[in-house]
């Protein structure tokens, strides 16, 4: 049923749409080499890197989209691509 | 270690922008940096379209959309409500920050009128206008933020035309001109600059209006991975300077040890791809003489 | 303490928002309302009415304003007319589709070119459609009662709709009449304080409003504006009787109100002040021995359909008085709708007072009789110059 | 019921006189309307307006057409506007002018009431004044009803003056 005057009462439902789906390439994180300047972080269209519970960054592929912003971001090469396969 | 930015997503995932959209990259910095006390409103847009379509929502903030000419108007109302329910002890001891988020379109065209007003008559509020120079939402079509010699689809490079034939409206110094204690220009390329402004608007009592550029990847034409690349190439070219106005006194935030060429910026983008080597100089002069006239050499 | 006053439609409007306790009012100057709005300022500029007040720059962003207020959760009010009005229009859709309870006052004015700043209906008849309720007002006194149950019904939770009281421009905007004036306490105490379940901006509780209406959605927005429209009907008749207990004035049903209908084979149909002129040529024809009625549509939006089929159900001479005209149909709108709602029936309409152009007795007398002769039903225009 | 039709030049207050005249009724217990003709002049063009006095409820909204009564507020309107146009057969009219004698084929009195005016208000307008003499010549309301609704229009000393110039008015055509 619609809400009256559609409203959402959710707020940040869209998580339910799972955009990693969009990808064509995925970045690859390596924690080896990443020196957490946030970067890729601060850059992420969607809020799709996040840091795990060792303060270690990770790219989270529910939503990540792959437009690769952190890969050519990153001042250490820390964020390589690879090619989707389905 | 000490964090850069603030953890707390505010702008959730799962929303409909274009891989590396710019304006969903901005809404995530200032929602990290209004923090959760603050109602936004959106005119109709890009942004508005892809976060919000019914029953989703990216927003875990209250947000409001109503039309597209009316954002300051709006965010007048609101901000009016605020102290109408301070009056019955609501909101009573926190400041719940009203911020308007609005295209190029939604600010320098049709709602150019809404703003001046809500400008003009003190309302405290934060206005952001983010700017990626045309009507992104429905196929690039120009406005009056669309630079000269982009190619629009309504002023499209042909035999006879190298786009758009007038220069960009200067929405930031028309701004200023209401006499509002705080203005200033940013770029989603430098977070930092562009957070710490939009602090400052918000601590700031009364109409502050804050001029975001933000690359688009669909109407700009260049891969995703390049949206902070191409930001940055239009502040370190000294296309797009960053500064502030506060109240009244004007400061430039960022200056480029040297200003790469501008060729360098237009080159990057399908938008200028009908531009020959001497078109690009006209661009150069008019940017050198901007950046002159800001003190920016 | 009730009190009377000899005042004037606008100033009436203006008491009832103060009477309601509105929070924001956000407005524009247009002529014939700027009245209204010129005694609320002055109201807050000497301290009886503690309202946040946006002298907005335009119709469009005063109701915009409004709109942003609204869904804030606090109770607003706005005023305008004609090209006013006509400048909101987008926005009115908008207030209805979030269903937000903005009430304002619209003192009907004919629309340009030629531009004309005199009454006739073709502003708030525009705006039928809009999801706004509508509601017609006779005379100063129903100005002011119908202010306060606006609030009443947009704010009930079957209704959720804005409502527009409409009265004529000049006619009642710049006529003082004597007009009891209810206790404010008493005002308050029956509106309360408006607090909104369904929509408010609040960082307690982060809403999204005004999302994108995906096809999936949208026209179930719709059908829900369309059925509480319906239930409006019901809520405005119940309103009207509370009113009547508390306040000892009534309307009507609330949704029309009948004018010596009974033994009536002639009835004239009319919206707001004109209905006065009307029930006075009726009390002179009846001292000469003649029947006429009258059936005064108050409510507009939603539309009375039951009862006014009901209450004409023998009548057989059924004359509409519109100060609209639907181009192109040469009808007015409530003629057409008056004639889909008696199906098949004889239904005359009578295009007047358009413009400002006065509605003499003489004219009420002339369209009785050319109602009593015709044999079908036609648009008749009525004191247009050779 | 009786219809009253003021004519005066726009800022002479004809507007404002038709409305505490319609106030004056209803503080004698009676019903009563206020307007002005609803035209678009502007200071120092003619205007009209007009009051309905009834002791029941006023329902009737079309214009007025063939008043009772006629104010003028300015002798020199009878050059370009014909006052007296549907007044009804036994119809008064009541003139601000130094003459005595108007010749216009209906009751009328006359009254110096810019005189009166400059005097007390020590400005030309005259519409209390020219209330004042209204109901004096026709004893439709109580005068005490008039003044009162004089002072509920101009506060402190301003109503005090106004009252008073209605006040010698009254007196004068009263006594005519």
């Amino acid at each position: 049923m619609v809400t009256i005057g559609a409203i959402i009462y959710e707020p940040g439902n869209t998580t339910r749409n799972k955009t990693g789906n969009w990808r064509t390439f995925r970045p690859i994180l390596n924690t080896e080499k990443c020196v957490k300047c946030e970067i890729c972080y601060i850059f992420c269209p969607e809020g799709a890197i996040y840091e795990d519970e060792n303060e270690n960054f990770r790219i989270n592929y529910d939503y990540c989209k792959g437009c690769l912003i952190c890969s050519k971001e990153c001042p250490t090469n820390a964020i390589t691509k690879v090619r989707e396969e389905k | 270690m000490n964090k850069r930015f603030p953890r707390e997503e505010l702008f959730a995932p799962g929303h409909r922008g274009c891989a590396g959209c710019g304006a969903s990259i901005l809404a995530r910095m200032v929602l990290k940096t209004v923090g959760r006390d603050v109602i936004v409103v959106s005119a109709t847009g890009c942004l508005e379209v892809f976060s919000t379509p019914y029953p989703e929502t990216a927003w875990r903030v209250p947000w409001i959309h109503t039309a597209f000419e009316c954002g300051g108007a709006v965010a007048s109302g609101i901000e009016k409500a605020i102290k109408a329910l301070k009056k019955r002890g609501k909101f009573k001891d926190r400041k719940i920050t009203v911020v308007a988020i609005t295209g190029d379109g939604g600010t320098a065209d049709i709602g150019f009128q809404s703003l001046s007003g809500a400008l003009e008559r003190g309302h405290d509020m934060v206005y952001i206008m983010y700017d990626n120079e045309a009507y992104m939402n429905t196929g690039v079509q120009r406005s009056s933020a669309t630079p000269l010699f982009a190619s629009a689809t309504t002023a499209p490079a042909g035999k006879k035309s190298k786009g758009e034939d007038r220069p960009k409206k200067d929405m930031a110094m028309i701004a200023a001109a209401h006499g509002i204690p705080y203005v200033a220009t940013a770029c989603i390329s430098y977070p930092e600059d562009l957070m710490k402004k939009i602090k400052k608007a918000c601590e700031i009592e009364g109409p502050t209006f804050i001029h975001v550029l933000q690359p688009c990847t669909v109407g700009w034409g260049y891969n995703p991975e390049n949206t902070i690349e191409v930001g940055r190439l239009a502040v370190e070219t000294g296309f797009f300077p960053l500064y502030e106005i506060e109240y009244g006194e004007f400061r430039i935030t960022y200056r480029p040890t040297k200003r790469k060429p501008l060729k360098e910026y237009i080159r990057m983008q399908k938008r200028y791809r009908h531009l020959t080597d001497e078109d690009i100089e006209i661009l150069q002069k008019y940017v050198d003489e901007k950046c002159k006239l800001l003190g920016l050499e | 303490m009730e009190r009377v006053d000899v005042i004037t439609g606008t100033t009436a409007a203006a008491i009832a928002a103060k009477l309601s306790k509105v929070e924001v009012i956000a407005a524009y100057p247009i002529t014939p309302q700027s009245e209204c709005i010129e005694v609320l300022a002055k109201f807050i500029a000497d301290g009886e009415l503690d309202a946040e007040y946006i002298k907005a720059e335009s119709e469009h962003s005063a109701m915009a304003a409004c709109i942003g207020a609204s869904a804030t959760g606090v109770r607003t009010f706005t005023a305008t007319a004609s090209q006013g009005l006509a400048l909101m229009h987008e926005m009115l859709y908008i207030a209805a589709g979030m269903r937000l309870p903005v009430v304002m006052l619209n003192t009907n004015r004919a629309l340009s070119a030629p531009i004309n700043i005199w009454c006739d209906h073709q502003d708030s008849i525009s705006e039928r459609d809009t999801g706004w309720i509508q509601i017609y007002a006779e005379d100063n006194q129903e100005t002011l009662d119908s202010i306060i149950q606006a609030y009443k019904i947009a704010e009930d939770e079957d209704v959720l709709l804005p409502v527009m009281v409409c009265i004529d421009g000049f006619i009642l905007t710049h006529t003082v009449e004597p007009v009891h004036i209810p206790d404010e306490k008493k005002v308050r105490d029956y509106l309360g304080v408006y607090e909104p379940k369904h929509a408010y901006l609040d960082p307690d509780r982060p809403i999204t409003q005004g999302p994108v209406g995906v096809p999936e959605c949208y026209m179930e927005t719709r059908k829900q504006i369309s059925d509480a429209m319906e239930k409006a009907k019901k809520v405005i008749k119940r309103v009207n009787e509370e009113y009547y207990e508390i306040f000892n004035r009534r309307y009507g049903n609330g949704l029309v109100e009948g004018y010596n209908l009974e033994d009536a084979d002639t009835v004239l149909v009319a919206m707001g002040s004109v209905c006065g002129t009307i029930k006075y040529v009726i009390d002179s024809l009846k001292e000469k021995g003649k029947n006429v009625g009258l059936l005064r549509v108050r409510t507009y939006r939603p539309f009375p359909k039951e009862d006014i089929k009901e209450m004409l159900k023998e009548t057989e001479n059924v004359g509409v008085l519109d100060k609209n005209i639907s181009l192109g149909f040469n009808m007015g709108a409530l003629g057409i709708e008056i004639m889909a709602t008696l199906k098949g029936k004889k239904v005359c309409n009578y295009i007047v007072g358009l413009g400002g152009r006065d509605i003499t007795l003489q004219n009420i007398e002339e369209i009785i009789k050319h109602l009593e002769e015709s044999e079908d039903g036609e648009t008749k225009w009525i004191g247009l110059k050779e | 019921m009786i219809e009253i039709r003021f004519h005066g030049r726009g800022g002479q207050g004809a507007v404002t006189a038709a409305k505490i005249l319609a106030k004056a009724a209803f503080y004698d217990g009676k019903y009563s309307q206020g307007f002005p003709f609803f035209g678009v002049e502007r200071r120092g063009a003619p205007v009209m307006a007009f009051t309905r006095i009834d002791h029941k409820k006023i329902i009737v909204r079309s214009q007025v057409y063939n008043p009772d009564y006629v104010v003028v507020q300015d002798a020199t309107l009878l050059d370009t506007v014909n006052v007296v146009e549907g007044l009804k057969k036994d119809g008064i009219v009541i003139v601000n002018t130094t003459k005595d004698d108007l010749d216009l084929d209906f009751k009328t009195y006359t009254i110096d009431a810019t005189g009166i005016a400059l005097d007390i208000l020590g400005v030309p307008i005259v519409n209390t004044t020219m209330l004042g003499a209204f109901v004096g010549a026709t004893k439709l309301i109580s005068f005490d009803s008039l003044k009162r609704a004089i002072l509920d229009t101009f506060r402190g000393e301003l109503g005090e003056k106004n009252t008073k110039a209605a006040e010698v008015a009254y007196n004068i055509i009263s006594e005519k």
